[in-house]
């Protein structure tokens, strides 16, 4: 193994009522690829946003190719070759594509106004887009692309600086199997290349296939690594959760019952010339599966009635139902986990207490007014039964590590009485532990009645997950599976379109 | 046909009711002018460019004569020339001397403050401290009427000690008459410089109880100065006749256009004489006003 | 009270502590009762603004529509003998009126409320001077409705001190929005909507109804106020009377804490943000202070007060840093996030 | 050119071709000219706050920036008898420093934009009025600059069009402003800093320097704006020379197309913003409508072709996604984000 050129010694960083580094030290070498896991919360992102100069840590130094420094700005960072890709996206809406991945290095023609030189920006951007195997154009407006696209044009900003060290913070949380793949496959190049690479991720057979070495955190220490040779799903979650795990995926207690929701020919937006049909089963996981862009998000907000339906019809127990807007389907016990927190799932600075509470406030009223003990105590105990690690529930949900984020998410729908959930990508961005709770919780709800429709591009949790399984493929159902079928293959084969 | 009538414009240098009696008076004007179309013009603000644009507009419209107030005419001078040489200009209100316009009519502001000046040696025989009240302190109506005030009180045991500005906002024009009853517990008469003014003050005293105590000297016809002035409160207010210029104006500028010289006198200007309005012949000139303001 | 209202509340007493020592005549009762009064009338349409604000909105019509619907009311107690009860009711409804068709032109016609505002700043100011013809509404000498004088204009003696009726209007104003604004559940909703409009919608707030909402009671607030002020000025000039007032109430709002980006606010720094720009008008005319400057002596007791608290707020960052090393420095752009 | 430009021109048109019908001396060489100049001055000032609106901030001393640098740069000319070329140098100099300041409070010490422009527009005022007594500023009779005023408020004529100056400033500026803002890379940053401030920081954008050169930017047009007005209006009654002009700005750059909450706006929108503006004055004393309905006018037609844009865009949204199966309609709730 080559010397590494870039340390981190001793790097603390501390928040209000939080240590989110607790003397962390790191070398990395040329061409070398680490992962770095750990549970939510651990510390991973703070500690690469202290690679990155976005965070000034409170102790330690950096050395880079034997200097020292205290920190970095983000500037000096890339200037020393480190890439960046946030588990957040950063991007801008009102630029294009190449805009975005090129955005604070574009290409200039001389001279005193800095003129951009569009056609060297749009050349330079075309290769990576091919390299990822990304389907859209240079100069698509950001806007108009979905959250897995997004995150394709951030790693393509990674890519596109000829970085030493590209950081990539949960690359693929919102990506299916076969963008993850080709990532793979674009990390082995860079490796090749001498890049070094460091990859945190809560999807622990991506560590397998490519790491050669996995970093765990907990609590803001290093509490080990693994080499390749020591690499298993068992040895990391050992280390990670400090215990070991059983099998992650419960079956069900009960087979499923009647249909719960039916949708009937429903025609969304994007696709107005297919229609879906399917029908989600009493005490049923439905998992539904298909490639980026398939049309999965629009069909649930379209169940969720945040876009109108084009066409078809929604029934609930066989009776058909009109949901106008999220209020009507909320009233009918239809809830959505939406696929982006950000934008649609939090309130970033509420506390925890207050985003859990928001959608059904009306049941914590004391004389009209909001009883905010009441709001508190129910928050308390959401927040001991998902294990959100966070200083208390009057923390602003924005100060939260990811996954802790997307708990708090759930937490506000399973404090009311559901009936049918649509989860779209409902553990995107959470480790192990905290995964098993879920499907734990995903389980008992079933158990008690409720059906549950699973949009998930992870190809492990749809089959470990659901009952059955619906593919779909440009905005029509391919195709189901039962149990029986439930195979990698099979699930792929219907995502393109084939039938098996 | 009302497009083929020429037309004879009065422009105005900002909103307020004391137009609204010129108007008046430019109405009266139309109905002995057939063959003429008389407008009135408020500009949208009481701002030179504002006033100078609705100008270049009229004589884009292709106006005949345009009568104006200028806002300020000693910096307009230029602009009212080039006015000048497309249509016939007539300056009331406050005359631009040095421009090519036709005719002055209207009044002097400082003679006005030196009868109001002659009021305040009346109200107070024995002197007192004053304050005034004004919308812009800096306008040239307003500093002429107090330079006439304080010519005029000059040497006397009458002192103008301050003038407070309110941006023409009738709550802060309130407001400063209670901060100067707070502030200046010996005051002995308040001065009213622009039309609203007056009122204020009034009010203030009232509620204060202090009317008759303290002193109001005020100017033009604001309904409630006229009832102040009616009912003693009030010493006296000095009004002009903008009536006369509206009219007047009118019918010199439509003669004057028709080829009939003979009303504008050698040096073009026409002074219409303000009034003292007192207890004495308030009844006259609240029936006089009355009859001008019927439609 | 948060921390923000009180630096605030820090610095009225101590710009009423400096005028005192300059003119001790600022605190007679008259002053007093005199400034209260003004600050009854412009904390109330301040308040008005800040419910628009919080939603993320902006409503810069306040002035013309204080002058429109001051007009009207006038005009219809006066040259129309309406009863003023019933006159007080319908121009409430005006007012209401207005705020509905702001919100639904900003809701379902997805125009900015800037655009919509604006356009009302315009048509509102045209509409009362093309009513009254630019002539001047006023009560006339001795006209004279002593109910409702009493009742707008008037002041109560309490324990010596006469409390404007103004003051007790903003009270049980405040008092409700407070109330509503920071325990009830439509507050929480117009936070969430001001600060994320697509999030609250996931969560199922009619986000297009609290917005509307906003708008009404922002319009019939500002109605409230108008008649205040019609009663106070008795006098209005439609080209003129209240324009700019929406400058004040945004100052006020933005004092106070609220966010011109939405989502935040509290009703007691707006009314501390009202308090201090009208005791700095006061201020002006008991010092002697050209009138000319009272503008520049507002802002920049306005930019050295602001320039103060953050500059307190980074000492105190500082020095509790070093205390206890737990305590954040990082959370300055998160600080600043919340500064702009 | 973008869909929002353009539907403005067209409104632009209609509003032109309604008018023509009316009152044929619309397209009268000279008043044609006099529009231009109007449009030429306040062209000028409204692109200096695009440039902070794009930036997310906004910019409220405009106005009292004009009044201030116009009484200044008269006095300086006419009183102390400073070479005009001196004067002017000296003038742009002062507004690029007013805009450091601004910028600086902004990013440095974190005030609110609108928090620091209200207290420039309260102190920039005084000012004014404090250093000229209130009194008019003014050339006074016969006082001549042949050269300057030829260069700032001449026309050439230009194959039988009086070409105002201004407009050609206006031009010049415009095409800079374009090319800096479209073309180059410090554009870019303005939008993305506008956009998305943290992103754009860790992107290694030092978004600090963005903003504060964005109002300086801001504050040098600014003066130069106020140069030629102080010579168009030859006289500055500095209490309300220029007051309300930073609504016409912000409603300029609205209208063209610029979103208050930043990152949006294109130059050709805010001059045809501005055009707009000005025709509508141009209109309300040519059709001898009463001048107390100008700003009622004003307002409708804004209203009425903003909303007719609206509805134009839903119903060419509703047809494409007939027509063309494949096109988006998702993009509804992004263009509502916009309309915000
Ligand atoms: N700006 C902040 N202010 C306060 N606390 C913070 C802030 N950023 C992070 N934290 C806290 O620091 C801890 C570490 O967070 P970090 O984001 O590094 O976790 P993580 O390992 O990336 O988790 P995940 O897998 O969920 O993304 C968490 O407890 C988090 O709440
Ligand atoms: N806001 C938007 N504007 C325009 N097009 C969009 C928008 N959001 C999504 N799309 C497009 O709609 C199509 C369907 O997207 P959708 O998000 O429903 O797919 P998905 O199956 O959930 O996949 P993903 O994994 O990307 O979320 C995609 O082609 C996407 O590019
Ligand atoms: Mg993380
Ligand atoms: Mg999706």
């Amino acid at each position: 193994m080559p010397e590494p050129f870039l340390e981190l010694v001793d790097i603390s960083k501390t928040y209000p009522g939080v240590v989110a580094l607790d003397h962390v030290d790191l070398k990395v070498a040329p061409g070398e690829v680490i992962a770095l896991i750990g549970e939510n919360g651990a510390g991973k992102s703070t500690l690469m946003r202290v690679l990155g100069g976005v965070v000034e840590p409170s102790g330690g130094l950096i050395r880079v190719d034997g200097v020292e420094r205290g920190s970095f700005t983000v500037a000096e960072a890339i200037q020393a070759g480190i890439a960046f890709v946030h588990q957040e996206l950063n991007l801008f809406d009102n630029l294009d594509v190449a805009g975005n991945v090129f955005i604070g290095r574009e290409p200039v023609h001389g001279g005193p106004l800095r003129l951009i030189n569009r056609q060297a920006l749009y050349a330079k951007v075309r290769p990576l887009l091919e390299r990822l195997g990304a389907d859209f154009e240079p100069d698509a407006p950001l806007a108009e692309l979905s959250l897995a696209q997004r995150q394709l044009v951030e790693i393509m900003k990674a890519l596109s600086l000829d970085a030493r060290l590209v950081i990539m913070d949960e690359p693929t949380s919102s990506l299916t199997l076969t963008e993850t793949d080709r990532l793979m496959r674009v990390i082995a190049g860079l490796k090749a290349d001498g890049v070094s690479i460091i990859f945190i991720t809560h999807r622990l057979n991506e560590v397998m296939q490519c790491a050669d070495r996995a970093v765990v955190l907990r609590d803001g220490r290093m509490v080990g690594a693994l080499t390749r040779a020591e690499l298993s799903p068992a040895a990391m979650i050992r280390l990670m959760i400090g215990r070991d795990l059983k099998s992650l995926y419960v079956p069900p207690a009960a087979p499923p019952g009647e249909a719960v929701l039916d949708i009937v020919q429903a025609v969304t937006d994007t696709y107005p010339e297919r229609a879906v049909s399917l029908s989600v089963r009493r005490g049923e996981i439905l998992g539904l599966a298909g490639l980026v862009g398939s049309g999965r998000t629009e069909l649930a907000r379209a169940i969720f009635g945040v876009d109108p339906l084009r066409g078809g019809a929604i029934r609930l127990d066989g009776t058909p139902i009109r949901i106008a807007s999220p209020r009507a389907a909320i009233e009918h016990g239809i809830y959505l986990v939406p696929e982006d927190r950000k934008s649609s799932g939090l309130l970033l600075d509420f506390s925890i207490a207050e985003n859990i509470s928001l959608p059904d406030l009306s049941s914590y009223l004391r004389l009209w007014l909001v009883n905010t003990a009441r709001e508190t105590e129910n928050a308390r105990r959401q927040r001991e039964r998902l294990k959100i690690r966070a200083p208390d529930v009057e923390t602003a949900v924005g100060s939260l590590s990811g996954g802790n984020q997307q708990k708090v998410v759930l937490a506000k729908w399973l404090s009311m009485r559901p009936k049918v959930l649509i989860f779209d990508e409902p553990t995107r961005g959470i480790d192990v532990g905290a995964k098993q709770e879920i499907y734990d919780m995903l389980r008992r709800l079933t158990d008690a009645g409720v059906a549950v429709l699973m949009i998930s591009s992870d190809m492990e949790e749809v089959i470990g997950v659901s009952d059955r399984i619906a593919v779909m493929h440009e905005g029509a159902i391919s195709g189901f599976l039962d149990r029986s079928q439930f195979s990698e293959h099979n699930v792929l084969q219907l995502a393109v379109g084939h039938t098996i | 046909n009302a497009a083929d009538k020429k037309v004879l414009a009065f422009v105005v240098n900002g909103a307020s009711d004391f137009w609204k009696i010129a108007e008046a008076g430019v109405k009266k004007a139309q109905g002995e002018l057939p063959n003429f179309e008389l407008q009135f013009k408020y500009p949208e603000q009481a701002a030179a460019a504002v006033q100078q644009r609705v100008m270049d507009d009229l004589v884009a419209a292709g106006a005949a004569g345009i009568m104006v107030s200028a806002v300020d005419p000693k910096n307009q001078t230029e602009q009212l020339n080039k006015v000048a040489s497309q249509t016939v200009l007539f300056t009331t209100d406050s005359d631009a001397p040095a421009s090519k316009r036709v005719a002055y009519i209207g009044s002097s502001n400082t003679d006005l403050g030196k009868e109001a000046g002659k009021l305040m040696l009346k109200a107070l025989p024995s002197g007192g401290k004053c304050v005034g009240f004004v919308g812009l302190p800096g306008a040239d109506n307003a500093r002429e009427r107090i330079e006439g005030v304080k010519e005029t009180i000059k040497g006397s045991k009458v002192e103008l000690v301050d003038v407070r500005g309110d941006e023409i906002d009738q709550t802060r024009a309130k407001r400063n008459v209670e901060d100067i009853l707070a502030a200046m517990p010996d005051v002995s008469c308040l001065v009213g410089f622009y039309s609203y003014n007056t009122p204020r003050i009034y009010e203030v005293l009232k509620e204060a109880g202090k009317l008759g105590k303290i002193q109001i000297i005020g100017f033009d016809e604001d309904p409630i100065t006229l009832g102040g002035v009616k009912e003693g409160s009030i010493a006296g207010t000095v009004v002009q006749q903008p009536f006369e210029w509206g009219y007047q104006g009118m019918k010199l500028m439509a003669a004057y256009i028709g080829g009939d010289k003979s009303g504008i006198p050698a040096n073009g200007i026409i002074i219409v004489p303000g009034k003292v309005i007192d207890k004495a012949n308030v009844d006259d000139f609240m029936a006089s006003m009355k009859a001008m303001l019927k439609k | 009270m948060n921390k923000k209202d009180l630096s605030l509340l820090i610095l009225i007493l101590v710009v009423g502590a400096v005028v005192t020592f300059i003119n001790p005549r600022f605190l007679l009762v008259g002053n007093l009762s005199n400034t209260a009064n003004q600050v009854g009338m412009f904390g109330i349409f301040s308040i008005a603004e800040a419910f628009v604000i919080i939603i993320g909105g902006i409503e810069l019509s306040v002035g013309s529509v204080i002058a429109l619907l001051g007009v009207l009311f006038i005009d219809l107690i006066v040259n129309h003998d309406v009863n003023w009860m019933l006159a007080f009711a319908a121009i409430i409804a005006g007012g209401l009126a207005i705020g509905l068709v702001h919100g639904t032109l900003v809701t379902r016609m997805h125009i900015q409320p800037f655009v919509v505002t604006l356009c009302g700043l315009l048509i509102y100011r045209g509409a009362a001077r093309y009513y009254t013809e630019d002539a001047t509404a006023g009560f006339g000498f001795g006209a004279s409705f002593p109910t409702l004088e009493w009742l707008t204009a008037g002041r109560t003696n309490v324990l010596g001190f006469p409390l404007p009726h103004s003051v007790v209007a903003l009270f049980i104003v405040a008092a409700i929005a407070w109330v509503l604004l920071h325990r009830s559940v439509f507050g929480r909703y117009l936070y969430a909507v001001g600060k994320n409009e697509e999030a609250a919608r996931y969560s199922g707030i009619r986000s297009d109804r609290v917005v509307i909402s906003a708008y009404i009671i922002c319009g019939g607030l500002t109605a409230f106020a108008a008649i205040l002020i019609a009663m106070y000025t008795r006098s209005i000039s439609p080209a003129v009377h209240g324009s700019f007032y929406e400058l004040y109430a945004i100052a006020a709002a933005v004092l106070g804490g609220c966010s011109l980006r939405g989502g935040e606010g509290s009703i007691i720094g707006v009314v501390l943000g009202t308090v201090l720009l009208q005791v700095l008008q006061n201020l002006v005319n008991l010092l002697g202070i050209p009138s000319s400057l009272n503008f520049a002596v507002m802002g920049t007791v306005i930019l050295i007060g602001v320039l103060g608290d953050q500059y307190l707020m980074q000492r105190r960052r500082a020095t509790t840093a070093k205390a206890r090393p737990q305590a954040s420095v990082a959370a300055a752009p998160l600080e600043r996030a919340n500064a702009e």
